[in-house]
């Protein structure tokens, strides 16, 4: 059993399971990382749990040592809302994929995102349905060939960032399975943020949508087409991080300048602001090759947690009667004598 | 009690009355009945109420759709329906008389206000002719009165305004019934004091018009006599009324007690006749209850696995269209093994059906509606008060088994009313609920050997740490298992654990009669009282006529088919397409025969008393 | 029968069925907005249908003179799509809630706004559960006292336009019930579009939610309180247009200004660009007092309808076994002689 | 045929044969069974084959959870079941010998591929010692081959790579396997080259391969003798084979032509083991077919109804937990009385329980499984082929009826296949559908005085503009009624409605034996092929057994109680626990005994012969 007083190592964190994504899998790495992140941030496993849907990346709760629910498809957040209700003392944890979160599970993800329950969500976006073997998913792009779409797919695609600042969400973040680092930091500022915090994961599907994201997750093109966003920090990238986003003036929207060309300084690249809703949708809506994929912490910007106020809430009513027997006996009643 | 005044004629005795207020949505009919009823419980006498709302919110002013409407049965023994015919109905427009005049016994009493029989309102009503003026009536005895008028007169000094002068109408018509039956006035002159503190005048001119109405009866030489009900032998303690919606939710809050239980988590979305749970209990908040109203009903559904996975009491409730949406998720419940009370107040199908009507047509798909072999405990209310009882009994039995369990109510009972004798806390029952604390020898998949109820292990507790979900489990280690013979032991296991709830409920008793005879009529749910009516009747009839009425649905009483096969019939009546007929005859292999009302109204006595006897000719 | 032959008036749009909604209620109006629209555009009764879920709202449907489709709680989008794959050519219509549409139903509004199915959809948000009786709805403001709230709502509120937005809606519009001449041109604007037409209309509830817009829709306040946006026209306001929106310099904020006051002149004002999903996004985000509400068609920018590419797939597809025989003998077959 | 040359042990006849090709997921061991099920169909025999896929979708190399195994049952005479016991198993690695060890019969052939048991392959399977180098397999005949090692001679000309090399493995033992039973292989061949016809090396050294196993056969003196099974005798005509997935979509395809709908919209959202008629949908563009992925369950079936009143061929399909999502919506269209075919290809259960597994655990759910009185007819399939009749049948009686129409099938059919008579196209039903057109006297409420089926009146059309809805509607007008008559009265027309449809479906036949006896062995769905050949084994014993399969399970046909009652007794097996024999009982009150199997797994033959004798001899 444990005890858990001395802290713990990552390997702490691995279930007696034994692991069954197909070799190759996004997935491992996703594991390895949040397994580094609990122990880096103090976890213990008895106070913590992780809540999924259905699909590959829901397996994930097995492959961890501490509390988990493998629920039904798409309502991991709705399952994860009550554990909270109940249990505010928890940390939880939600795992979901595309299909799961965005497809069937949309209302829900909606619905969390704007309550803000305290929880970290992460979305496993391989853009396919891989446990079903591989269908198109609401964020395949379109022409995605795929069983169930012999042609191509022709829904046009949502976008996880924009659907959840649409949402309310007030912690929107976008990191990459293989990196390692950028995923570990990411996740961390989702566990220090109070509230639900969105991570949308991009994970490589080896089997049925093998390399979707290599455009900007491919060692040879990641530094000219990555934007790492840090709060305050000036929006640049490439190599010399020479690259950077500068704001059009007046017409709302980004374009990519190099310093040092045609007169453009550090001081015209446009700073990080993390608490700018507005500046978060802009940089979620970029894409290669025509500007850098913006990865990191695109949206940060507290607000009361669910649970608190329900729990504020339910300690001032103080009014109404106070045990069952009152209760009971409140309003009219008349006695019959023995 | 008010004397009446010597020139009057003496009141004549009656053993029970039905007597009904009709009249617009804007008229207050349900607070003119509630505190008739009050002072009718006050009197002393047995009793049971049944409003009547429109479907529609708000309709149009003097529409026959926008009639609301509120009865009440009382007498001086047992009342267990709303009554069948009425022996008095209030129409306070001609709507109103439209359509309520057809439950109006002949030689029944009818007062009008002559007032609203203005050729808009009975053309809105349907009326080419004024009813009041032709002979349509003439089998009534009806108390043509200016109500109105009258009304306007008493609240005169107190100088409201035209609207607020009509809206005290009620009370004098209240004023009057009251007098006609003879009861107390005072606790509507308190409640009017306390609920008008803020506006004196309002709770003067209403009390001056409850009064003026009263006086009228007193006073004036009308054409129909005054009554008295004897109060009826009640046993000693403290009463109130409640209806089906009261007793549930103080059941649910007992239930946690018992279980020791203090964090209870109530996810739902709203839904007619449901939401009054929610509203009820989202008014409890001091007792440590979290009320969630989630954005649909697989949400509630889900929000409530999540809490009892965190080891509150879950509790989720809905109707009909609303269950069929919780039935994947009830079938995650049945996998992963956690309690959760699913309360369903069924109304009208199929589909959305007729929402404000009452039915039990969601037998079949609480026993039988999930996908696999997904078996869950079935209980169901009978009556008001007995909702209590049965909401603690689910409460018993889902922590105990660690079970969802469906509570079958309906629509009829939620609204319903009666007296209630009120418990004494201490004396009810206490079945505190166990976690898992001790890490040795843990299994997710633990059980107790008696219930098979699987163990209740709580996320924080250090060394218990595990995983579950719906893909099935292994017997012994609770971990995945695709294995063939595994699934067929848990499939098994399933099963005995709810039938062995068998074990654990009372033995079915007989509600009326003998546990032998001719035909055993054989009820669920709120057709109680009206079933309990009609065999008494054909009892007196000498007919070996008994009543047994089902709480317990999944599993049944171990000996209820050595009862029933004691029976030469078995009649089973429901508010369905027959329905718990078909299960019995499957588990028991009796023929027994459907008597199906599917109208959306209860049974009435009559109906069932002219069914029992044609059967029993046949 | 109609023979549709001559163009109808508003009043062929009336049912023979009693409209049974509150007296006052808010829907009144805009069912005569919604009968003088098809009047209007020339639609006949027999290629219109109008598909609702259930709610005050959308019981809709019977007071109107063509096709209808009651269907079920938060399910009119999917009926509609399935309803529009079957049949391209009808004129269909979307009547919602704010509980209907983003409560239950959030995630069938949220996919056929993605997918840009060509209807007209029409949420009637009075920020109130009304055919329920009065619960608060998802769009109910914080401190909603309602049945399921003694206490006041929690759940911090969505907003149909940035939801809409989000989702990636082609045609964002808003409007109030009691402005007749301004509804009846939104609806025909949304009528024009071609794609999925999310019209957001307040509507007053005058029995649980009695007033809940006077902010801006009372009289006394409207002009002070309203904006009119309309494409390629400077965003002002007021009783004499003289304040306006202007962009915050680098800041991604809008600021109230008032024209001649402290230097500010017309050609500080931001003009509105309906093709702008950030400046329609930031409009939808403005609230009264500190600011106007803004009103009109706040985003239009037209793209495929899912009916059209599926069906110029459909064209396409002219590969595989023509007939059912040819279907059936496809692949290895083999012959036992008689 | 190959003859066997002359220094050859001459073949040994056989009646019929089970083998089964059990390997790594990636050792393309469905691909192996398959062309040996072509090869064995063109040689005459009939047949019946079962892929058996692992859970994972791509587990690692090695393990015995990455196991994929392909059986095919032979013969001379007609085949039901995929077989029992193995005659033969082909085990390409030690996981795949481990796992599919026990279905061996004593004395059966073995056949390993020695260069896959090393020590790293043979822990990953979970073995200590090698079974190769012990006695645990002394019961049988084992071909301890190093197929590796003679494949990679075999393919060396051509250059591949060593992983190249080592994929035709697959295409030696093929080889091995046809000359073992003495099939051609011209059509492998054919097919390789068609397949890799841009890859010409690979499609040589694959034919390379298979020859050289083939060859390896026919020179070497094996331990194991070869063998001959006689062609069946089959009808005159042209064949092909087919899993219940393919016959299940042709099917839908002929029934919309049958009812001359030229749009088909099926919706669906994807779930195993439901997708693949999705997938095969997708493909059909050019018939017209509109396949749409829904969101979700719920949207899948909205949106068929929403199609539906647009005049389309309505269809979703889905699985267990998906039509448990769809049940609110199915009670809408029973509502508003629209053609709807709900494909439930059932899985087990319950909750998410063993999706690649098959069962029929949803007969409840299709019967009962809905809120209110809401009757709809369900059927169900027994054969792969059996499917294309069946679908057909499901779209002629929703759209003559006018209602949905649950149509259940399973994981084994979808993937099972089967021998095939194409039928003549021109021969096949046909049962156009007319839509209103005439505005005189339209109402949306009217029905065909015989089916009472609601008229189908298209937007789109003139004069017919009307609404529909979930809630109740008058029976003359169409408009919404909250009248209690009424209701009672559309109660009782849904159930007349789906009641009548047993005057028009085909009365109960007899699969084998007479229409009386001691026992009638009655099933439903895919378990018609281990009935079937149990009851003969029984009879051919003597016993007076007869097997009654039940395609119409809502409503029966009208003449199954009568037939029922002729046995002495009736044993129903059900791959649940105990579903169709509730129903029976409940229905014509017959003593009807359970046989439940819950294993995930289809019955064998030798479990029912064992369960019928037992329960005979009682
Ligand atoms: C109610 C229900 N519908 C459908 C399914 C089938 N199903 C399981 S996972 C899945 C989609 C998985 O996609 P995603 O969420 O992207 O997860 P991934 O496998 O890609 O990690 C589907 C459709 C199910 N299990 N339950
Ligand atoms: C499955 C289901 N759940 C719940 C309900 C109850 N219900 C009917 S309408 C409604 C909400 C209506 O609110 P809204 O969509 O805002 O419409 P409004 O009445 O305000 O116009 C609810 C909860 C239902 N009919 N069906
Ligand atoms: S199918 Fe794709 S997502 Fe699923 S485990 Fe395999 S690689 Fe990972
Ligand atoms: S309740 Fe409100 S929304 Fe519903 S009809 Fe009445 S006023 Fe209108
Ligand atoms: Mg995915
Ligand atoms: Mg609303």
């Amino acid at each position: 059993m444990t005890t858990s007083t001395a802290p713990l190592k990552a390997s702490d964190f691995e279930s007696d399971q034994e692991v069954r994504w197909c070799p190759g899998c996004g997935d491992y790495a996703i594991l390895k990382a949040v397994q580094r992140t609990l122990a880096d941030v103090g976890a213990t496993k008895e106070s913590t749990v992780f809540v999924s849907g259905i699909g590959c990346s829901s397996r994930f709760p097995y492959y961890i040592s501490t509390y988990g629910f493998h629920t039904i498809h798409g309502r991991a957040p709705a399952v994860a809302t009550g554990l909270k209700l109940a249990r505010p003392d928890l940390d939880v944890w939600l795992v979901t994929g595309d299909g799961d979160g965005l497809s069937i599970g949309g209302n829900h993800m909606l619905h969390i995102l704007r309550r803000n329950v305290d929880i970290q969500l992460m979305l496993f976006n391989n853009e396919i349905y891989g446990l079903t073997k591989g269908q198109y998913s609401p964020t395949s792009r379109v022409g995605t060939r795929s069983p169930s779409t012999p042609l191509g797919s022709l829904d046009s695609p949502l976008s996880p960032t924009l659907f959840a600042l649409g949402a309310g969400a007030r912690f929107v973040a976008r990191t990459v399975d293989t990196q390692q680092a950028h995923l570990v930091s990411v996740l961390k500022r989702a566990h220090a943020h109070r509230g639900t915090s969105f991570v949308e994961i991009f994970q490589n599907c080896v089997v049925y949508n093998d390399g979707v994201f290599d455009e900007f997750t491919d060692k040879s093109v990641a530094p000219d087409r990555q934007l790492l966003a840090e709060h305050g920090k000036p929006l640049v990238f490439g190599k010399e991080k020479t690259q950077g986003l500068r704001l059009k003036p007046a017409a709302l929207e980004l374009e990519v300048v190099t310093i040092g060309e045609n007169g453009v300084t550090e001081s015209d690249i446009l700073v990080h602001n993390e608490t700018n809703r507005t500046l978060a949708s802009l940089l979620g809506s970029l894409h290669p090759p025509a500007f850098p994929q913006v990865l990191g912490v695109l949206y940060c910007d507290p607000a009361p947690t669910y649970e608190d106020v329900v729990f504020a809430q339910m300690k001032s009513a103080t009014g109404g009667p106070k045990d069952l027997a009152a209760l009971m006996h409140s309003g009219r009643t008349w006695t019959v004598a023995g | 009690m008010t004397a009446t005044s010597p020139t009057h004629p003496a009141r004549i005795p009656r053993d029970a009355v039905v007597i009904r207020f009709a009249g617009d949505s804007g008229d207050g009919m349900q607070i003119t009945g509630s505190e008739f009823a009050v002072e009718t419980a006050l009197a002393g006498n047995d009793l049971a109420t049944f409003p009547d709302f429109p479907a529609e919110i708000r309709a149009p002013q003097g529409t026959t759709f926008g009639v609301s409407a509120f009865q009440i049965h009382f007498g001086n023994s047992e009342v267990m329906t709303a009554g069948d015919e009425l022996d008095a109905l209030i129409a306070m427009n001609p709507a109103a008389l439209k359509t309520n005049l057809k439950d109006l016994q002949r030689g029944g009493v009818l007062v009008c206000d002559i007032a609203t029989f203005n050729p808009r309102n009975l053309t809105k009503a349907g009326y080419t002719t004024n009813p009041l003026d032709d002979p349509s009536l003439s089998d009534y005895r009806v108390l043509k009165l200016d109500v109105t008028k009258m009304n306007a007169e008493a609240v005169k000094p107190f100088g409201l305004g035209a609207k607020e002068a009509l809206r005290s109408r009620n009370m004098w018509t209240l004023g009057l019934m009251l007098w006609m039956y003879g009861r107390d006035r005072s606790h509507t002159i308190e409640w009017l004091e306390r609920k008008f503190t803020k506006k004196p005048d309002i709770a003067k001119a209403n009390v001056a018009a409850l009064n003026a109405g009263h006086a009228f009866g007193e006073t004036t030489e009308l054409s129909a006599p005054s009554y008295s009900v004897a109060p009826a032998s009640a046993a000693p303690g403290t009463y109130r009324t409640v209806t089906g919606t009261d007793s549930l939710v103080w059941g649910l809050v007992a239930g946690a007690k018992a279980a020791k239980l203090d964090r209870v988590v109530m996810a739902s979305y709203p839904i007619t006749p449901s939401s009054p749970v929610l509203h009820s209990l989202a008014g409890l908040k001091q007792f440590g209850i979290v009320t969630f109203q989630a954005e649909d009903e697989i949400s509630a559904m889900c929000a409530a696995i999540g809490a009892a996975f965190g080891g509150a009491l879950a509790i989720t409730s809905s109707s009909g269209p609303g269950i069929a949406l919780k039935t994947e998720a009830i079938g995650l419940a049945v996998m992963t093994e956690l309690p959760v009370i699913v309360i369903n107040n069924q109304r009208g199908g199929p589909s959305t059906g007729l929402p404000t009507k009452t039915e039990q047509s969601d037998l079949y798909q609480a026993i039988y509606g999930r996908n696999g072999d997904t078996p869950l405990p079935v209980i169901s209310t009978a009556t008001p008060s007995d909702c209590f009882e049965v909401a603690m009994e689910a409460v018993r039995i889902a922590t105990k088994y660690m079970t969802p369990v469906m509570l079958l109510t309906d629509g009829y009972l939620a609204n319903a009313s009666e007296p209630w004798l009120i418990p004494d806390v201490t004396q009810l029952p206490s079945f505190p609920v166990k976690f898992r604390t001790d890490p040795v020898g843990f299994h997710p998949s633990l059980r107790d050997p008696v219930t098979l109820g699987r163990v209740w292990a709580l996320p924080g507790t250090a060394g218990l740490e595990h995983r579950i979900g719906g893909i099935e489990k292994d017997y012994d280690t609770g971990h995945i298992s695709y294995d063939p013979d595994n699934h067929q032991k848990m499939t098994d296991v399933r099963a005995a654990k709810i039938d062995g709830i068998a074990n654990d409920i009372p033995l079915q008793t007989v509600a009326v009669g003998e546990d032998t005879g001719t035909m055993a009529v054989v009820g669920w749910g709120s057709t109680y009282g009206p079933i309990h009516q009609a065999v008494r009747a054909v009892r007196a009839e000498g007919k070996k006529v008994s009543h047994i009425h089902i709480r317990y649905l999944k599993p049944f009483p171990r000996n209820l088919g050595d009862l029933l096969k004691r029976f030469d019939r078995v009649l089973v009546p429901e508010m369905n397409n027959g329905q718990l007929v078909t299960v019995l005859r499957s588990e028991y292999l009796i023929p027994a025969e459907k008597l199906a009302k599917v109208t959306g109204k209860p049974f009435k006595i009559s109906e069932l008393v002219t069914a029992i006897r044609t059967r029993l000719e046949k």
